[in-house]
């Protein structure tokens, strides 16, 4: 709690820090701790329901707990056509489990996004923000293994 | 074979954009001295006879945006880099190519309008980029090259609508990313209140070289009335996906098959959408069409962002279009009753018609929300939404046609 | 209130809450304060033994021991004079005694005030230079001030601050006691005191008295009365024989429950007239059935002095009759005929003996209602007291006030400070709330307030059940671990018959003037139940 | 002043003055949503839309400026299409059981729909979101099937209680009205005033003390008066059916209610069904050997009478004392003091200011 509070004055003095300081939170804990919205909501003003409905708005901030290592896929139509849906399954079926979920041994979360700016080279995966490139579903395991 | 004209990527590839020196020693920074020695009606008057017209996708006389903001004590300058639009990393590569150049271009338009603080507003999927601006400012700082000027860099949270002016500025703040109402107009009354001007990034970028130039070099490039070069991102069946920069006279033609090499894999082009997800669909019979705003929109097409997606022969156009209705239903902020429920069924028809559920009455009911999403939605997003339905059934009917009924 | 509501929302820019839980008891005007300082930035001084709501919002928070509101008042006027921040011109022109009052507060200093009340000193100096500084600063309060057995004393500080600042008479500014009941300030207006008639006219004045002998055409007592505690004590003594107590409930809200039986079983005759058969009336001889506010017409005037309609929806129940039908109809029967035929023909009655609601009537108040003083029927009505500094006396009088502690004080057998309030789901002794059924199934019981260190220090978990008791008796009830309230502190509500508050407070602590129990101080034991 | 012409009619106006504003002025019906006069502009609903001659768009007349030469028409085929089909999304996200619904016959969602001839939604196959309603508290029933995602119970709760115990949760389609973790109001700042109930256009909030027995389209009358609990004095308005209270509404017209323009607190808005309960006294009582019985009005006042006559003529007027009462309107205070002095003969009268 003393850190969650320590992250969140960091942003005190920064007029609408609070998406900031949720992204200092997430970098530490990979999602916003119910307790950090509270903390957050006193120290910015704000009311707590305000705090949450923030958090809840932005599609890379979390209010659940996530794994250790977010892998999103782009799915928007430039990764689309070049085959987001087979590259989709191919990670659903190394990692066992489906999108929006998260290893039973909180390793990765494998979630959907749209699209992430890298479209030279769809189809596109981010893992915690660091892009892969024209991924097909054959380089999965290789880039999954990055991470063993 | 033409060649690209390169002003805001002037630097790129040229320059190590980490090292601040390489930007100064390639003329960086003297026009913004030279800026300072202007008087600000004077910049913004040289901005407005340049004729550059913001390349976010309003296409709005920047310098004449510029004119609109009343006196106050304090004032904001904004940059746009909350690049969403799937198919466009123009921004991006200007930032990682040559970040200075945006720094440079935000301090003239603060001179010009008064202003002593910057904000940059980065989308959320670009970490990377934030840290590189952080790094360049930290030069810039260092250097002195600001001045007065102070910029931060602010990281979105994953929000498509946070494109919006309002929207990025209510973000900014630290609330939901929900766009305002219009009047008042960021210019008057933005960012906590104040005087607010939000350019994107390849607006601001522009500023060094017209300041350094001049007004008249920069409105004889291109087209007449959408001067200068636009900077564009090829993706999709394309054979060279890459980023260019090219004058406004340039035709869709030319992009597609001199700059990207045609179409992969040797095929035919059936359809390119221009100007990001929510951009016309453009049949392979309409390319000659040069890419500055006015020829695209007296076409019934708009430029938006730059981003040009190429589909091939094989594609299907239902289902891309459906995949983009996905994309418009994951990102309405909800805010307003036509694009939040709008873009939720539509994306149900999408689906029931592409996957062969829809009788001809669906079509009709996809127009007529399409029609009042256009006129009736609170900002751009929700009326732009329907503009590849609308356009796609315009121009590729017998597309949804033959799914009609198929099961 | 001096002034009125509306300009806790927008004409304060300072407000200083001192002994009122505003959001809980008077939960529109915490509305309207909370908007005024989240919204217009007004700042907020909040001085309360506990950490009430408000005190989230407050720029100054001080949580004062119970019954040291003097020493904390004396506290802040002495930095407002030391630092030359009071308002000399309206000291100079509209106010006496300022130099008695001063010798008196020169040795509160901050550290000394802070030594008594148990508020950091530069808390004390920052909410005085908030005070003195503001252009318009209100001050609001309620029975956490004056429920002492020196509430008089504490008012006057309160009093003393304001003119010393010259707050007071102009919009935004004022001494405001918070009412705690619908008409309060009405049964007050209309001379339902043991000290005067309507319009706070003396009975011990000759020329009142006359006018209202001729008017009602008896003769009528020159000696001031019994209040109602001391009527109570009278009772218990044997020399009140006879008592009427009309909608009143002492047997929930009044301090020494055990006292007040006794005095209620020593009577020879008790009326009461409710629309529940209360904890009293379950000891009156006679009970009769009275309408409720849906049933009748009439007039309330609330705290701010206004004087709205009170309308009939409904009927009442069975038999049940208005209260003014019933005394009517009962002085009647004893050979003094009342003959009203509507509530209105009372208030042209009223108005005709009560000059500040003189110019009032029944078609006036439609609508908005009327502020008092309304003395003619073209006047229309005083929202703010004393404008430009112009007092009912003159000029305004300082009163020297000196801090005088509490009455009862924790040993070792008491070693708690116990303090009572209202819960923002009840109303006083429960009589209407706890007969509404989602009120009572919201908040079903009573709660003892114990801070988390005490907690610790008795083994009392959150929820548990726990005796609390004082001299006077004991009551079983949960007990509620709250940050917000101080160590030796703890707090009760009065509202629940069956845990009675009243069964522990201090009937003998009256304040000397005002004859007020000292409700906001006692001492108390507290006791895990083995 | 600024002059524009809607529907054909020229029309001056302040300067300043919203296109809805002025439509109202001139007693042109705009529906509308998410507009509330005592709450800050949204411009979301959509439903007051115009059309603007020479914009592209159409207007929200609520947050738009009337201007110089503007010429709008604000029931054009255009505008017509648009609010139908803004009704029909909204019905079909909103649970439609009008026969039950608290607000049925009070609803702006089945005006409008009334108004603009739309029986049903062409957008309904796709289903809507499903919330179960699960708040157990015993004020405020939330149901937000019903939901159209005004946002005035935000606003309300913020701007007016400043309570600030909802916002707006998930975006899109999947945005909902929320407490901070989407919890139970009663774990949350929420102190059950029903601000938002008062403010729902529609029947997603209501009053859980009220449901079944008088919705407000089926009451007889709404009286207006004085709140019987604290002293601020608050207006309200008792909802009457067949000579029973049955509910509380507000009435927010300052005029009306100089105090609280229809704010309440959750005792004015919602404990008034004392009144009704059964534990009423109805008739007098008489203790005869420790036991109450009932007795009559005339039995009980001469009883009375020739108790408190021999108390005066054997111990003196001052053995006696009167109790009145805070709860009393001023009429009976007034009395009881006159009946105590004039009557009895003593100033012993006294009531609980003090408690």
């Amino acid at each position: 709690m003393a850190n969650i509070k320590d992250i969140i004055a960091r942003f005190s003095e920064k007029p609408g820090g609070l998406i900031e300081a949720y992204h200092a939170l997430q970098k530490k804990y990979n999602y916003i701790p119910a307790e950090a919205i509270k903390e957050a909501a006193k120290i910015f003003g704000v009311s707590e329901a305000q705090a949450y409905g923030v958090a809840t708005f932005y599609s890379y901030l979390s209010v659940k707990p996530r794994g250790k290592y977010i892998i999103r896929i782009c799915e928007s139509a430039p990764c689309h056509i070049a085959g987001a849906d087979e590259v989709i399954k191919a990670f659903e079926s190394e990692l066992g489990i489906k999108t929006g979920e998260t290893t039973p041994d909180g390793k990765f979360t494998f979630e959907l996004t749209e699209c992430v700016g890298q479209c030279q080279g769809s189809v596109v995966v981010t893992i915690n923000g660091r892009p892969y490139l024209d991924v097909t579903p054959e380089k999965v395991p290789a880039i999954l293994a990055e991470y063993s | 074979m033409i060649k690209e004209m390169r002003i805001v990527l002037r630097n790129a590839d040229k320059i190590d954009p980490q090292n601040i020196s390489d930007y100064i020693a390639a003329g960086g920074y003297k026009a913004l001295e030279k800026a300072r020695n202007m008087k600000p009606e004077d910049i913004i008057s040289e901005v407005k006879k340049s004729n550059l017209r913001g390349r976010g996708g309003a296409g709005f006389n920047a310098g004449l945006k510029w004119s609109f903001v009343p006196q106050s004590e304090t004032k904001y300058v904004v940059c746009n880099l909350d690049e969403g639009e799937p198919g466009t990393y123009k921004d991006r590569t200007i930032v990682e190519k040559d970040p200075h150049t945006l720094l440079e271009g935000m301090a003239i338009c603060g001179h010009a309008i008064g202003s002593n603080k910057g904000f940059i507003y980065c989308r959320g999927e670009y970490p990377y980029i934030v840290e590189h601006l952080n790094h360049a400012i930290a030069q810039a700082k260092e250097e002195g090259v600001l001045g007065e000027f102070d910029i931060e860099v602010r990281m979105g949270g994953g929000a498509y609508v946070c494109g919006e002016e309002t929207a990025l500025i209510e973000s900014i703040e630290g609330h939901r990313g929900e766009p305002r109402f219009k009047p008042p107009f960021p210019g008057v009354e933005g960012l906590w209140q104040k005087p607010t001007v939000v350019n994107n990034v390849e607006t601001l970028a522009n500023l060094p070289e017209i300041i350094t130039r001049g007004a008249e070099w920069y409105s004889s490039i291109g087209s007449s009335t959408y001067p200068g070069t636009k900077v564009l991102t090829l993706s999709g069946d394309i054979v060279n996906k890459i980023c260019i920069e090219v004058p406004t006279d340039t035709t869709i033609r030319e992009v597609i098959y001199e700059f990207g090499g045609g179409i992969r894999g040797g095929k035919k082009l059936k359809a390119v959408q221009i100007g990001g997800t929510s951009g016309a669909f453009i049949p392979a019979s309409m390319i000659d069409i040069p890419i500055d705003f006015d020829s695209m929109r007296n076409a019934g097409f708009t430029l938006g962002t730059g981003a040009v997606f190429v589909m091939d022969e094989t594609r299907d156009i239902v289902d891309v279009v459906t995949r983009i209705a996905k994309f418009f239903e994951h990102e309405s902020c909800g805010k307003c009753n036509p694009c939040r429920e709008g873009t939720f069924r539509c994306y149900e028809i999408m689906k029931k018609i592409n996957q062969g559920r829809a009788s001809s009455d669906d079509l009709e009911k996809l127009q007529l929300l399409g029609r009042v999403m256009s006129k009736a939605c609170l900002c751009g997003l929700g009326q732009a939404a329907p503009g590849p339905i609308l356009t796609t059934l315009q121009h590729f009917r017998h597309e949804y046609e033959r799914k009609l009924f198929l099961s | 209130m001096t002034n009125s509501i509306a300009e806790l929302e927008k004409d304060a820019d300072c407000i200083f809450l001192i002994g009122t839980n505003t959001t809980e008891n008077h939960p529109v005007i915490g509305m309207k304060i909370k908007k005024n300082v989240l919204y217009n930035k007004a700042k907020l001084i909040v001085a309360d033994p506990r950490n009430i709501d408000l005190a989230d919002y407050a720029d100054v928070y001080m949580q004062h021991k119970p019954g040291t509101d003097v020493a904390l008042l004396n506290g802040m006027m002495n930095v407002i004079i030391n630092e030359n921040l009071m308002d000399r011109e309206f000291i100079e022109n509209n106010t006496e005694g300022y130099e008695e009052m001063k010798q008196v507060v020169e040795k509160y200093t901050p550290e000394y005030a802070s030594q008594i009340t148990g508020v950091p000193a530069e808390d004390i100096i920052k909410a005085a230079r908030l005070y003195a500084k503001a252009d318009a600063a209100s001050l609001c309060y309620a029975m956490g001030l004056t429920q002492h057995s020196t509430g008089t004393d504490n008012v006057k500080s309160c009093c003393n601050l304001a003119m010393l600042t010259g707050n007071i008479g102009r919009p935004g500014t004022g001494v405001n006691p918070l009412r705690g009941q619908n008409n309060v300030q009405g049964a007050c207006d209309m001379g339902a005191l043991p000290v005067v008639f309507t319009a706070y006219q003396k009975v011990i004045d000759e020329a009142p008295r006359s006018k209202f002998e001729a008017a009602w055409g008896v003769k009528l007592p020159d000696k001031n009365g019994l209040t109602l505690t001391a009527a109570i004590n009278k009772a218990h003594e044997g020399e009140i024989k006879a008592l009427y107590v009309m909608g009143e409930n002492p047997m929930v809200s009044d301090p020494d429950l055990a006292h007040v039986e006794e005095a209620l079983q020593n009577l020879e005759f008790l009326v009461v007239q409710d629309i529940f058969l209360t904890e009293t009336a379950k000891f009156a001889d006679v009970v009769l059935p009275a309408a409720s506010f849906a049933e009748k017409e009439g007039t309330f005037t609330n705290t701010e002095r206004r004087v709205q309609r009170v309308r009939k929806a409904v009927d009442p129940p069975g038999q049940a009759r208005e209260d003014w039908k019933i005394i009517g109809d009962l002085a009647s029967r004893m050979g003094y005929p009342m003959k009203y035929s509507s509530s209105e023909e009372i208030f042209e009655e009223i108005r005709q003996l009560t000059p500040s609601y003189a110019g009032m009537n029944y078609k006036r108040l439609e609508g908005r209602g009327l502020v008092w003083p309304c003395p003619a029927e073209d006047h229309p009505g005083t929202p703010y007291l004393h404008k430009d500094g112009k007092f009912t006396r003159g000029k305004g009088l300082f009163s020297p006030v000196e801090f005088i502690a509490p009455a009862e004080n924790p040993d070792e057998e008491y070693p708690l400070i116990l303090t009572t309030g209202r819960s923002l789901y009840h109303y006083h002794t429960g009589t209407m709330t706890r007969r509404s059924a989602a009120l009572d199934k919201h908040v079903p019981e009573n709660w003892v307030e114990i801070s988390p260190v005490l907690a610790e220090k008795l083994k009392i978990a959150d929820g548990e059940r726990v005796k609390l008791a004082t001299r006077r008796g004991s009551i079983e009830l949960k007990a509620l671990v709250t940050d917000g309230i101080a160590e030796n502190v703890v707090f009760t509500l009065f509202h629940f018959a069956e845990a009675a508050a009243n069964t522990l407070t201090n009937a003998d602590a009256l304040d000397p003037v005002a004859g007020i129990p000292e409700y906001k101080v006692c001492a108390a034991r507290l006791e895990k139940i083995i | 002043m600024v002059t524009l012409t809607i529907n054909g009619r020229e029309i001056q106006v302040p300067p300043g003055t919203t296109i809805l504003e002025a439509c109202k002025m001139n007693g042109i019906e705009i529906p509308t949503l998410c507009h509330d006069e005592d709450l800050r502009l949204a411009g979301s609903c959509r439903m007051c839309i115009v059309e603007a001659k020479g914009r592209p768009l159409l207007v929200a007349s609520c947050v738009t400026p009337a201007e110089q030469g503007m010429e709008i028409e604000t029931e054009s085929p255009a505008v017509v299409e648009a609010r139908k089909v803004i009704l029909e999304l909204l019905l079909a996200r909103h649970k439609l059981e009008c026969h039950t619904c608290e607000k049925n016959g009070d609803c702006r969602l089945q005006d409008y729909c009334y108004k603009y001839g739309v029986k049903d939604s062409r957008f309904a196959e796709g289903g809507s979101p499903k919330y179960p309603i699960t708040d157990p508290n015993p004020f405020i029933e939330r149901d937000y099937e019903k939901c159209i995602m005004c946002t005035r119970c935000v606003r309300a709760c913020e701007e007016i209680t400043v309570a600030r115990a909802i916002n707006v949760q998930g975006r899109g389609h999947n945005a909902k009205i929320a407490t901070v973790f989407d919890g139970n109001l009663a774990d949350s700042p929420c102190v059950f005033c029903g601000q938002c109930v008062m403010v729902c256009p529609v029947g997603a909030l209501s009053s859980k003390v009220s449901a079944g027995i008088g919705r407000p389209s089926d009451i007889d009358k709404r009286v207006l008066t004085t709140c019987t609990y604290c002293g601020t004095g608050c207006t309200l308005e008792l909802n009457v059916k067949n000579n029973r209270v049955v509910g509380v509404s507000s009435n927010r017209d300052e005029e009306w209610s100089p105090v609280n323009k229809g704010a309440l607190c959750v005792k004015g808005r919602f404990g008034w069904d004392f009144v009704n309960s059964p534990e009423r006294l109805t008739a007098p009582l008489i203790k005869d050997n420790g036991e109450f019985r009932e007795a009559s009005w005339d039995e009980a006042l001469d009883y009375i009478a020739e108790k408190l006559a021999n108390i005066k003529t054997a111990y003196g007027p001052d053995a006696f004392a009167f109790f009145s009462s805070a709860r009393a309107t001023n009429e009976e205070n007034y009395l009881a003091q006159k009946f105590t002095r004039a009557v009895m003969g003593t100033n012993n009268i006294d009531h609980c200011a003090r408690l």
